[in-house]
């Protein structure tokens, strides 16, 4: 790889919006997320965040703006080029298949890595069955690392609410993301789950991908794993900057905490 | 799991030793439609079966042993017809097969009973070619089309005086054969040819085809329908205040279609080869019994079923046993007295020598205007080669 | 032109009566979401009632239409309750399954009980032909089409102006919204089955005094009306009004200058070029979802 | 996946010994529809258990298959062993189209399309009777010229054997798509289009492989149809046969293997065998089939499952797949 695509930012976002009958979801929104970085996304409740993540992953179209990704114009294109691409998200709603086990969900997860035609669907070569048997290790060895080695065999619709919660970030995982998009990886979830569902992004993010954009309510949560952190309310962009900074930022309080107290 | 899945197997074993012969009777096996659309038909010709079976055993069946009747339902359809033959000749051992009715059936049936070399006899399925097939088991106790076409055309062109006529059909092989084998006919005595248009089994609403025979110009119209279709087309030609000769073929002169189509059954023309009333000892003392056993004047189906069956056990009977080849041989020696004329088959098998009737609806009844006979197809082919 | 005036005439009386026999389902599967394979049985049984209520019975047309009415929303209603209710909300395949084998019953018992002849059904009116200039009629398809008329204004009064009719659309739209505000979606949902039911069977027993009627004409009817729900638009009674006329129409013009052998094809095609390029419906204003 | 490989396997062994161990023909003859209705039933499951929407138009692939074959021995005389996979090839390119339509829709729209689809093909065959002999339909469709001179019995067992053959490449087929990255693939979208999109599937694909491969099948069943019942008429793409295979499949159990097979056994032995109670046999199946829908609402494997799942003998299975085993 040249330097200079290494040190370009992974993900760039320019003047994106997105309208609904008249209704302003997101406006004029701009970032940059870098190799490497953990890239929190804040905001109250319908300030933007997860249309802001559908329309970089291709499932909205924006109605203006740019996204690119690795150098590349994304914008508008389907959900499944950009995942190709290696941009992987998980859902709000928790979005897992129900009635297949811990396992086979992750396993399906890898599809690109084991991608083949139908002739060799019929009659597997060598390195068919080589693809094969390396997207079954990793997906046991994925299972494992979100610690989820213990319902390997359980079905998706018998897990607990924080279960279901690592193994959406293990299916995405399974896709080899470049750049891993989580929406509110921890909803559901109690303090205490939360901290650990921490420790485990932060595993991931030595072991398996350098670069997080995370979009999440638990504040504590955000802080403790983000670089840089961007604050929307209203569809718009409050802030933007380092942890500790933004914690700072009047307008930040008065977002949150000043409705709070309305 | 796999307990569950031999279980079946087992069972259909068992069930199918148990079934090994003890013929302490001689079993025929008649497949007809007894559910789906045809249904009715089929009913009526399995009807007519049961009472020539009853008829025969009060007489003390055939070859000294009562006949054992087994009716399946082969649904019209050429897959379950086969299904039906199967398991009568398998697993029920019958010594000879009747029906399918439908002539597709029919033609699927035929080579099942070639292989298992069981004598095999329609009594309705009227596609020509079924006969052409060299199939030396199956045998033909009815009209074709393009037999019942020769027989009446003469009759209809004397009878009716008709100079343009259309023709409708079922959009079936029977109604397609039909109107094309009477369209030949009539052409042939020089009778114009208005229009040939088909609607499908089931349908309801024949107004666009009215509006068409309307402006078509015919004098006549020529109908191949059955009962439920027939009956609806007819009423509704004099709902439109069409005013033409309409005759047809179809099971049209029972009480059935009369009841059903009211006045509008008023003077139109029939040409079957069977209708309750036709003259003579034997068919009153067969609407009698009939009459006694179902409560209503057999037609043309119920006649069919119970020719068909009298003449596969009169060729039984001749055979002396159940050897297929003999029975083969006691069919080809057929001479059958019927309730509508005597039957004989050509050496395809093609039954001929029995009556047909132009019926016409006059005061709700059949009136017979005239009746013909089927001809030998072979003679009729050498006076057309002089 | 004059075959050309009595085609569309014939197209529109048979159109009409498309829309009537397609009623029923139009609230079944258009609005339930029942994909009700036994649509076409329930149409027989409401002329068989009708044959056996003024027939067997003895009862004019009308008395015989009450009583097929009230035995057949009975009937209607059972089967929601004891067996669409359990499959509900799990997709079409239970529904289509469950009305399949619902149908099968329902010839085969129809037949064993009242066999396989036709059945005539005395209709209140006689059928002469009445001439509009060219085009031919007669009374009792006018009545007939003046029926239809009504019943479909009657259903749509039904669902537009009374408690069960306001029921049933918040139900149809959000059955858990209607729930929390306290509607008893159960019945809601019974009452339109019977209510469909009860439009399925009296479409049978008018028509079947029209023509006539036996135990295995469902199926054609089944096909015939989901040709028409699918053009009209899912649940819209309109909807089902002009999809059965432009069904009844394009039948009497391709029967009339094609050949009325192959008449059935045009409906289906109509419906794969409509789902092609309308996919909800001709006229729906419904869009596809992500 | 291995215990339903290896059921496929001991099934396969049942099979292959069957005609050996019975005589009887009509038992054979049973044995074989059985077997045309099992590759019917699991190409009509690839699209109802894996892409997940409902196809009531799967005869028009028999259909065609059957036409094709039956036309291609009438007209060009060709023998069966290459009529029946041209069958099937030419089944999956009218699946290559059909696919094409009726896949951008869901729901009721694509049960309404697809019937639409397999009744336009219906009424064509009837009606072009140039080329399909119209409703007089196509007879005397030829048997395999090594059968000339063999007895009824040898007949039925070799046609056993094709039919048990076509149904292990059917299997085979499938078995291969389902547990690939294919058949993952296609159960991801049926489960949840949103995740199968955000690991980079595109949904329409899996789908139409899936259709195609069904289309495939049912072709090849359609042309074994042809030259076993010989005789071919426009009733192939009727809706009583759609009837009877998506009974089979929602009966056994959708989404498995060997649910198709198990429903394909049982309907065919329970019409078959309520023969018996003639005239009430129609309504006796009717309430049987809502029973099912009632009572046993994944079918058979569904109700085996779940027996499976509470029963920890069956366990080792699971375990072998966390470690990773081989396919």
């Amino acid at each position: 790889m040249n330097p200079t695509q290494q040190d370009a930012p992974l993900l760039t976002v320019e003047g994106l919006s997105k309208t609904f009958g008249g209704i302003k979801a997101v406006q004029e929104i701009d970032f940059q997320v870098n190799r490497g970085e953990v890239f929190g996304l804040i905001g109250p409740n319908g300030a933007g965040k997860t249309t802001c993540f559908n329309l970089i992953t291709g499932f909205y179209t924006p109605t203006t703006g740019r996204v690119t990704f690795q150098g590349h114009d994304i914008t508008g294109q389907s959900p499944y080029r950009i995942a190709r691409r290696g941009l992987v998200r998980s859902f709000q709603k928790t979005n897992v298949l129900k009635p297949l086990t811990v396992f086979e969900n992750v396993l399906a997860g890898h599809y690109l890595s084991a991608r083949q035609s139908l002739l060799a669907t019929f009659f597997p070569t060598a390195p068919v069955r080589a693809a094969e048997r390396d997207a079954r290790d990793n997906a046991a060895r994925l299972v494992t690392l979100l610690d989820l080695g213990a319902r390997m065999d359980t079905p998706a619709y018998r897990l607990s609410c924080g279960e279901l919660r690592l193994l959406e970030v293990a299916v995405a995982l399974a896709a080899r993301p470049t750049l891993l998009m989580l929406d509110e990886p921890a909803a559901g979830l109690n303090s205490q789950e939360a901290m650990r569902f921490g420790g485990i992004l932060k595993r991931l993010r030595r072991e398996q991908v350098p670069s997080i954009v995370i979009v999440e309510h638990n504040m504590s949560l955000v802080m403790d794993v983000s670089d840089r952190v961007m604050v929307m309310d209203f569809g718009r962009k409050l802030a933007e900057g380092k942890p500790a900074e933004v914690k700072s930022n009047p307008q930040v309080v008065e977002a949150y905490l000043g409705r709070a107290r309305a | 799991m796999r307990k569950l899945i031999l279980a079946p197997i087992m069972a259909t074993a068992v069930m199918a030793s148990a079934a090994a012969p003890a013929q302490d009777t001689v079993k025929i096996g008649l497949i007809q439609p007894l559910t789906g659309s045809v249904a009715y038909n089929g009913t009526a010709d399995a009807n007519g079966a049961r009472l020539a079976v009853k008829e025969r055993n009060a007489a003390g069946g055939v070859l000294g042993k009562q006949v054992e009747l087994i009716i399946e339902d082969g649904q019209c359809s050429p897959a379950n017809s086969v299904n039906a033959a199967e398991k009568l000749i398998q697993r029920d051992r019958v010594v000879a097969l009747v029906g399918a009715f439908c002539s597709s059936a029919t033609s699927a049936v035929m080579p099942v009973a070639r292989k298992y070399k069981t004598p095999f006899l329609t009594g309705v399925s009227s596609e020509a070619s079924l006969t052409e097939k060299g199939n030396p088991y199956f045998f033909r106790s009815a009209e074709t089309d393009a037999l019942l076409g020769k027989a009446f055309s003469r009759l209809i062109v004397d009878n009716l005086g008709l100079k343009k006529v259309a023709y409708i059909g079922v959009n079936d092989d029977w109604g397609r054969g039909s109107a094309k084998a009477f369209e030949q006919e009539l052409s042939g005595h020089g009778v114009e040819t208005a229009m040939i248009e088909y609607f499908n089994h089931g349908a309801t609403d024949f107004y666009t085809l009215l509006t068409k025979l309307r402006g078509s110009g015919a004098d006549g119209v020529f109908v191949a329908a059955e009962t439920q279709d027939g009956s609806t087309l007819v009423k509704q030609i004099k709902q439109f205040g069409i005013d033409m000769d309409v005759f047809g073929v179809g099971s049209w002169a029972t009480s059935d279609f009369i009841k059903i189509t009211g006045d509008a059954a008023e003077g139109i023309y029939a040409a079957v080869p069977y209708v309750s009333n036709l003259p003579g000892e034997r068919n009153e003392r067969f609407v009698k019994d009939y009459s006694a056993a179902y409560d209503h004047a057999p037609g043309k189906y119920a006649a069919a079923g119970y020719n068909s069956l009298n003449i596969m056990m009169d060729a039984i009977d001749r055979a002396g046993g159940t050897d297929a080849s003999a029975i083969v041989d006691g069919l080809h020696a057929t001479d059958y007295e019927a309730p509508n004329g005597r039957y004989r088959f050509t050496r395809d098998g093609q039954g001929y020598g029995f009556d047909a009737a132009l019926v016409q609806i006059r005061d709700g009844h059949t009136d017979v205007v005239a009746t013909t006979r089927i001809a030998d197809p072979r003679a009729d082919g050498a006076k057309d080669g002089q | 032109m004059d075959m050309l005036l009595q085609f569309v005439a014939n197209g529109l009386v048979s159109g009409a009566f498309y829309a009537l026999s397609a009623l029923g389902l139009t609230l079944i599967f258009g609005l339930m979401r029942v994909v009700n394979f036994a649509h076409g049985e329930l149409y027989m049984l409401g002329g068989v009632m009708g044959w056996l209520a003024t027939t067997v019975l003895g009862l004019n047309f009308f008395a015989g239409l009450a009583l097929t009415l009230a035995v057949m929303g009975a009937c209607g209603w059972l089967v929601d309750r004891f067996l669409i209710e359990r499959v509900r909300d799990q997709g079409e395949e239970p529904s289509i399954l469950l009305t399949i084998g619902l149908s099968i019953f329902l010839t085969n018992t129809a037949l064993l009980l009242v066999g396989t002849a036709p059945l005539t059904i005395e209709g209140p009116l006689p059928n002469k032909p009445v001439f509009l200039g060219p085009v031919v009629l007669t009374e009792l398809r006018v009545f007939a089409v003046a029926a239809c008329a009504v019943l479909i204004l009657a259903a749509h009064l039904v669902i537009r102006h009374t408690r069960l009719g306001r029921a049933m659309r918040a139900t149809f739209q959000d059955p858990m919204a209607a729930r929390l505000a306290g509607i008893n979606t159960a019945r809601v949902y019974a009452s339109t089955f019977a209510l469909g039911t009860m439009l399925a069977a009296s479409a049978g027993m008018l028509l079947g005094s029209i023509y006539s009627t036996h135990v295995s004409a469902g199926g054609l009817v089944s096909l015939k009306a989901f040709v028409v729900v699918i053009l009209g638009g899912m649940g819209s009674f309109a909807g089902a009004i002009v999809g059965g006329l432009i069904l009844g129409v394009a039948e009497a013009l391709w029967g009339g200058y094609i050949s009325t052998g192959t008449v059935d094809i045009i409906g289906f095609i109509i419906v794969i070029l409509t789902l092609i390029f309308k996919p909800y419906g001709l006229f729906s204003t419904q869009v596809e979802r992500a | 996946m291995k215990f339903e490989r290896n059921t496929l396997l001991v099934l396969g062994l049942i099979a292959l010994a069957f005609p050996l161990l019975v005589g009887n023909q009509y038992l054979l003859h049973i044995g074989i529809m059985v077997l045309l209705y099992a590759v019917l039933a699991t190409s009509l499951n690839l699209i109802v258990g894996y892409v997940g929407e409902f196809s009531l138009g799967h005869t028009a692939f028999l259909g065609l298959g059957a036409y094709t074959a039956a036309l291609l021995s009438l007209r060009l005389g060709l023998p069966a062993w290459a009529t029946i996979p041209l069958a099937g090839v030419v089944s999956a390119l009218f699946g290559v189209v059909i696919g094409a339509i009726t896949l951008r829709l869901r729901g009721p729209y694509f049960v309404i399309i697809t019937l639409a689809f397999a009744e336009v093909l219906r009424l064509i065959a009837n009606n072009w009777v140039d080329f399909t002999n119209g409703p007089m339909g196509l007879s005397g469709v030829a048997q395999p010229a090594l059968l000339a001179d063999a007895s009824p019995l040898m007949a039925k067992r070799f046609y056993f054997y094709l039919a048990l053959g076509l149904t292990a490449v059917s299997l085979y087929l499938a078995y291969r798509f389902v547990y690939s990255n294919n058949g993952r693939a296609a159960v991801t979208v049926r489960e949840n289009r949103f995740v199968a999109q955000s690991v980079g599937i595109r949904p329409f694909v899996y789908a139409m492989r899936a259709f195609v491969l069904g289309a495939f099948l049912a072709g090849l069943a359609g042309g074994f149809y042809a030259h076993y019942i010989t005789f071919v008429g426009a009733n192939v793409f009727g809706f009583a046969f759609m009837v009877s295979m998506i009974i089979m499949v929602l009966i056994g159990g959708k989404g498995t293997l060997i649910g198709p097979l198990l429903g394909a056994l049982l309907v065919t032995l329970l019409t078959e065998y309520l023969r018996e109670l003639q005239e009430l046999r129609l309504s006796l199946f009717g309430l049987i089939v809502m029973a099912v829908v009632l009572f046993l609402p994944n079918g058979l494997m569904g109700f085996l499952n779940h027996r499976r799942e509470r029963n920890p003998s069956d366990a080792a299975d699971g375990a072998a797949r966390a470690q990773g085993g081989p396919a």
